[in-house]
């Protein structure tokens, strides 16, 4: 149990724990607004081509989207448990639940994987490169532009997301934390719970368009 | 942190209920996207979404038992947001629809229709046009006149639009949209 | 000042005017106040340590931003209202359609007749011109008329006026284009609206020229100036300056007087009778030549002197 | 009144200690401070040659350069001043140095995020630079599409610098609130902070707030140019207007992170040399916040012609003109803070008044431009490029350089030379309005912006603007100098030269590297000048 040993220009371990949490909470607002200027670029290209979007959904796999989504919201889940085990000086099982939580972002991407492929292969790709035939729409494009720069940004977060719980999780192994000391678990895990939160809002927005 | 740690003291039986409501409302939403209930779909699908969203907020991500601060600043992001998407929309769903006048054809037939992917009346187009305008200079054999193979059409098209300054080309600029592109589509295809 | 030559000028010039005297009126105040202060309390007469302690005094904060708050409100009203007939053309208006092009403009008129770089307007009459972009962003500009709108590419836009000055006002490109932004100029030509009618109907025939400015125009329109100089400078082809009835040594050594038939069989024939030291590459303009546009540029290279 | 912080320290100043190598992995706020000061300077001298370079072209009619070249050199001059310059300088470099010592905390909350941010600076500004060796960029520092998707020059790198300068922005402004909320010396509650202090503060929430737009932005721009995404692309189904409506969202709060904390630094600058509290604290701090708020409201006013809708015209409108209050409400209380005052008119006072006089044209001005049917004539034209220099030059600017001045000797323990200092500020002053005042006339005669040649009516005052664009050349070049030559041979300065009330006057100047042994408690307000009657 390494001693963790508080930086010198706070008073207390408290105000550290208070300022990384206040610095987390306003790098997530960067997050939304970064997200939130392709929900701005949805927003006006389904309110101006609105029979574009209920006919290029179809072509996405809605099982997928939802198998993903479940996936996501048990990994936030043992997320959670994770951390509260730290905070209960528990770490052995705080590793399992991190490994766990690993795990449902790997399969997160492999299905991500195997939808881009597919798209791929059929030709339903960003502006210039669609070469899909079936669709009338001469904006077709436009939809999986959008499709591919939101799940794209969302999977690279979900990338980044799983790279932070693995140095967290070799941490926790090492017993660098307890419940005097847990915040890089906690700032990973509020991370990891806002990309599951910007996939609860991409998925019906983009696979359950009525 | 001490008051914070004594909220979450035996806690997990919340984590678990919020996840089976989760799970509860992801199979509610995807059902509901079965049935066309028209408008309600997507206000259905954003209230649903926005529920499962503040449950992760305040459960997951311990917001509810943040200080004031955090909470501010997290609400806050999407306040900017709403600004932003609400004044774009002010633009974008209000802008005029403008009846063009059908008499002209050359003009609005050039302004939207895609040239820049070459056709085979555009290249027959652009063969007399060179016929007219290029042959002085780029008759087959000339000195200056060489064209070099690996150059892109968006570059002849530059070239025929804005001219060589260095080489004695003029620019072609008063040429019309279309005839440009036909002649950029012709001197491609001799490139093959 | 620029004249006011649209019926929307006289109205944007005198908001213009209204917040020009407010700012001045109050940007007065402050720099009077401020030098007043600096003269009045310098370091030199007062006692740094003995300043009175003044914190603030609110009622004269709030009466401030009050005053601001309904004159800034004013002045929105009054632009909101002239925008609002800058944006509203009347029915009647005679719809011309606008093509901005990489540094050039393209004005098309309901009979199919069409101007680059010239926009012909009968006066007292309003027109609305219909326009979009064929490739970036553009800006009609019109200074003397106090307006401007941008063309986009991909979508229409409008702009209407009713001009009163007849005459010629310049026309600029207001958003950046790239290289040309600033060669984009064109002329709104204002004329009384009989000869606007007279103009409109005339028929698309050439404008009257002699036969040598007819061949002068051909000259550059078929791209002779670019191997050919009329300046005495040989190029790739020899300067046509003073050629006619010039004694040329030609390739084969033979020598020959320059004349129309020469001239006409090198249009048709260029290799056959080439002059000494010149490359073989002049291109034949057989077929691409009218008789009587051969006609015009011998009388231009004749006339060349 | 006695705060009883510590004065003398036989400690070592942060400068003395350490070669090359410790400065480039410091952790101290001062350092960093110093560091983004020599790089942002090193910009401004590269911006400023562009911009001597675009003036010398529009000397007299005709091309000097050719126009590709001078199409370059104004993007050069725009991307370099607002990006590398104008924003990062005075958060970044003055409030990196004196944001820790006014609060009374040894260093910024995040010490390493912060030397992140300066790495993170630099790299964006090489990758930037690195165009120039690729046939420059030529769209503008707007970027507008479909142009720059359109143009051959290397757009990608610019915009990819951008993006990357974007984050140490975000990293800086996040540090600050940090810093601001949590480290705050005892008894120093938000209404005992400095102005300064409340102009960073609401210049940090703008940029943790605005800047992640540019970054998807430039983003979307590069997918454009790489991928053909088409959302600004009219050929491929988009809008480029919607282009115009993300660029502006977070451009035109930029403009408020380059303008608040210049008002900032006149807040302390006027109250010193005055010797008098400042009129209206609460009215100068909450109007700050205020101007914060009211920047991501304002953005269309710069599309008023660009085909947008007339209803989004009327509501852009109507905000921006809400925009002129709180500011009035500054430049109010600062002419009336001189009042019954003791006022020394030495450099940073000079510079303090000049903001004030400079910044009052630049605010009416735009008054014109924020009137729909006035801004339909004067949209494009060179009447907005005056205005924006009066703001942005005349305003930033000036602020930087009163707080430049009036913090030199603290900084580096040396003081500048005052005559130098009156000499080059008459220079400026002088060489500044005869450049941009002109220019409004340029703008009503309806000379567009951006044009490499003009007709003959516009020459005359063509020349003079440029006549006076070498008068601010030799301005800054004389600045340059004293300020260097003050480095070495510059008199020693005192603590406290011009016997300031803030905290950062109670450390040694220069200060040392732990800034306070002991950390001071706060007893009252930092404007305490005056005798109560």
């Amino acid at each position: 149990m390494t001693q963790h040993v508080v930086a010198e220009h706070f008073e207390s371990a408290e105000q550290a724990f208070e300022a990384s949490k206040l610095g987390l909470w306003l790098f997530l607002v960067t997050e939304i607004l970064l997200f939130g200027g392709l929900f701005v670029l949805y927003i006006v290209f389904r309110g101006l081509y609105p029979e574009l979007f209920h006919e290029a959904s179809h072509h996405l796999n809605r099982t997928l989207g939802a198998l993903n989504t479940v996936v996501l919201i048990c990994s936030s889940f043992t997320m959670a448990l994770a951390v509260s085990r730290v905070q209960h000086n528990d770490s052995k099982k705080a590793a399992g639940l991190l490994l766990f939580t690993f795990l449902c972002g790997l399969t997160f991407m492999i299905v991500k994987y195997c939808e881009y492929t597919h798209k791929i292969h059929e030709g339903l790709l960003p502006g210039v490169h669609f070469s899909f035939t079936e669709m009338a729409h001469p904006k077709a494009p436009l939809f999986f532009s959008l499709y591919f720069m939101m799940t794209g940004l969302h999977g690279l977060h979900v990338l980044v997301g799983m790279g932070l719980i693995a140095w967290v999780l070799i941490r926790t192994r090492r017993g660098d934390f307890s419940s005097q000391y847990f915040t890089p678990v906690e700032l990973t895990g509020i991370y990891w719970h806002l990309v599951d939160l910007i996939w609860i809002y991409l998925f019906p927005l983009l696979y359950l368009i009525g | 942190m001490k008051k914070f740690l004594r909220y979450l003291e035996g806690h997990e039986t919340v984590y678990i209920t919020i996840w089976g409501m989760l799970l509860v409302l992801t199979i509610l939403t995807v059902w509901v996207s079965y049935h066309n209930f028209g408008i309600m779909n997507i206000v259905v699908a954003m209230l649903v979404a926005t529920i499962k969203g503040s449950l992760v907020c305040l459960y997951f991500m311990h917001l509810k038992y943040d200080n004031k601060t955090n909470q501010v600043v997290f609400i806050s992001a999407f306040v900017f947001l709403a600004i932003f998407v609400g004044l774009v929309g002010s633009d974008v769903f209000f802008r005029p629809s403008v009846r063009y006048p059908e008499s002209s054809g050359h003009l609005a037939h050039a302004a939207f229709e895609d040239l820049s992917q070459s056709t085979p009346e555009l290249v027959k187009r652009g063969q007399e046009l060179f016929k007219v305008h290029c042959i002085a200079c780029h008759a087959l054999g000339h000195a200056s006149g060489k064209f070099k193979s690996e150059i892109s059409s968006q570059k002849i098209y530059e070239t025929i639009v804005k001219g060589l300054s260095d080489a004695a080309m003029p620019s072609f600029s008063d040429l019309g949209e279309k005839e440009r592109w036909a002649l950029t589509h012709y001197v491609d295809s001799l490139k093959k | 000042m620029l004249p006011q030559a649209s019926t929307i000028a006289p109205h944007i010039d005198s908001l213009y005017n209204f917040i020009f005297w407010i700012s001045l009126i109050s940007f007065v105040g402050v720099v009077a106040a401020m030098v007043y202060f600096i003269i009045r309390y310098h370091r030199s007469r007062w006692d740094p340590f003995k300043t009175p302690y003044i914190t603030g005094h609110s009622a004269m904060e709030t009466s401030v931003s009050v005053g601001l708050f309904i004159l800034v409100m004013v002045i929105f009203a009054w632009g909101w209202k002239d925008y609002k007939k800058i944006v509203s053309p009347p029915q009647n208006s005679l719809e011309i359609s606008v093509l901005g092009h990489q540094w050039f403009w393209e004005f098309e008129y309901a009979n199919g007749k069409k101007l680059t770089n010239e926009l012909v307007v009968p006066k007292g009459r309003p027109v609305k011109l219909i326009m979009s972009s064929a490739d970036v962003i553009h800006s009609f500009f019109v200074p003397n008329f106090r307006l401007k709108q941008d063309l986009v590419p991909g979508t229409y836009t409008t702009l209407w006026f009713q001009a009163t000055q007849t005459g010629e006002h310049p026309v600029f490109c207001a958003e950046y284009c790239g290289t040309g932004h600033s060669k984009m100029l064109a002329k709104v030509k204002v004329v009384e609206p009989t000869e606007y009618a007279r103009w409109e109907k005339e028929e698309k025939k050439e404008k009257g020229l002699n036969p040598a400015e007819v061949g002068k125009e051909l000259f550059t329109k078929k791209g002779c100036n670019v191997c050919h100089t009329v300046t005495g400078q040989a190029l790739i082809g020899p300067s046509l300056l003073g050629i006619f009835g010039k004694n040329e040594e030609l390739a084969d050594g033979k020598k020959i007087q320059v004349d129309e038939n020469y001239l006409r069989e090198s249009l048709m024939q260029p290799q056959a009778k080439l002059v000494k030291g010149f490359p073989p590459v002049m291109p034949t303009f057989q077929g691409t030549l009218t008789d009587e546009e051969v006609n015009a540029v011998i009388a231009y290279i004749k006339s060349l002197k | 009144m006695e705060h009883h912080g510590e004065s003398q320290g036989h400690h070592k100043s942060y400068l003395e200690g350490g070669g090359i190598g410790s400065w480039l992995t410091t952790l101290d706020h001062k350092r960093i401070g110093v560091m983004y000061l020599a790089a942002t300077m090193l910009f401004f001298a590269v911006g400023g040659i562009f911009a001597l370079l675009v003036r010398l072209e529009l000397l007299k009619s005709g091309p000097l350069f050719s126009p590709d070249v001078y199409n370059k050199f104004f993007t050069f001059h725009g991307a370099i001043m607002v990006f590398m310059f104008i924003i990062p300088i005075i958060p970044a470099a003055l409030g990196n140095f004196f944001l820790p010592i006014m609060i009374g905390a040894k260093d910024v909350a995040f010490p390493r995020l912060n030397l992140a941010s300066y790495y993170v600076f630099i790299g964006g500004a090489l990758l930037a630079f690195l165009a120039i060796f690729f046939g420059g960029v030529d769209t503008g520092w707007t970027f507008y599409t479909p142009y720059s998707i359109r143009s051959a020059t290397s757009v990608i790198l610019v915009t990819m610098g951008v993006f990357v300068m974007g984050f140490s922005s975000i990293m800086t402004g996040l540090n600050f609130i940090v810093t601001i909320h949590k480290l705050r010396a005892p008894g120093m509650t938000f209404h005992r902070m400095p102005l300064f202090l409340w102009a960073i503060y609401a210049t940090a929430i703008i940029q943790v707030l605005a800047t992640p737009v540019i970054g998807i932005t430039t983003l979307l721009l590069v997918m454009e140019r790489v991928l053909g995404i088409g959302f600004f692309d009219p050929k491929l189904g988009g809008d480029p207007i919607l282009f115009q409506h993300f660029f502006w969202f977070y451009s035109h709060p930029a403009v408020y992170i380059m303008i608040l904390p210049g008002m900032g630094i006149v807040s302390e600058v006027i109250t010193v040399f005055s010797r008098k509290h400042i009129f209206g604290y609460k009215a100068i701090a909450y109007s700050s916040l205020a101007i914060a708020f009211i920047s991501f409201l304002v953005w269309g006013h710069h599309m008023f012609v660009s085909g947008q809708s007339a209803w989004a015209n009327f509501l852009f409108s109507i905000l921006t003109m809400l925009v002129a209050i709180p500011t009035a409400i500054k430049i109010f209380n600062w002419t009336a803070t001189l009042y019954k005052g003791s006022i020394h008119l030495q450099t940073p006072m000079l510079y303090a008044l000049s903001f004030i006089f400079l910044f009052t044209i630049g605010g009416l001005t735009g008054l014109f431009l924020a009137a729909l049917s006035v801004d339909v004539s004067l949209h494009d034209t060179y009447f907005v490029v005056a205005h924006f220099h009066y703001v942005m030059m005349g305003g930033t600017v000036m602020g930087l350089l009163a707080g430049l001045h009036y913090w030199w000797p603290k900084m580096f323990g040396r003081m500048y030379p005052e005559i130098w200092g009156k000499i080059s500020w008459a220079f400026v002053f002088l060489g500044f309005n005869v450049t941009f005042l002109p220019q409004f006339w340029l703008g009503k005669m309806g000379m567009p912006r951006r044009y490499h040649d003009y007709g003959p009516e516009f020459a005359t005052w063509n020349m003079v603007s440029s006549v006076g664009s070498w008068l601010i050349g030799v301005g800054f070049l004389m600045m340059f100098i004293y300020f260097l030559w003050s480095l070495k041979r510059g008199e020693k300065a005192s603590s406290n030269p011009w016997n300031g009330k803030t905290l950062e006057w109670q450390l040694s100047s220069p200060p040392t590297t732990h800034n306070f042994d002991h950390v001071p408690t706060i007893t009252e307000g930092p404007y305490q000048y005056g005798v109560l009657r």
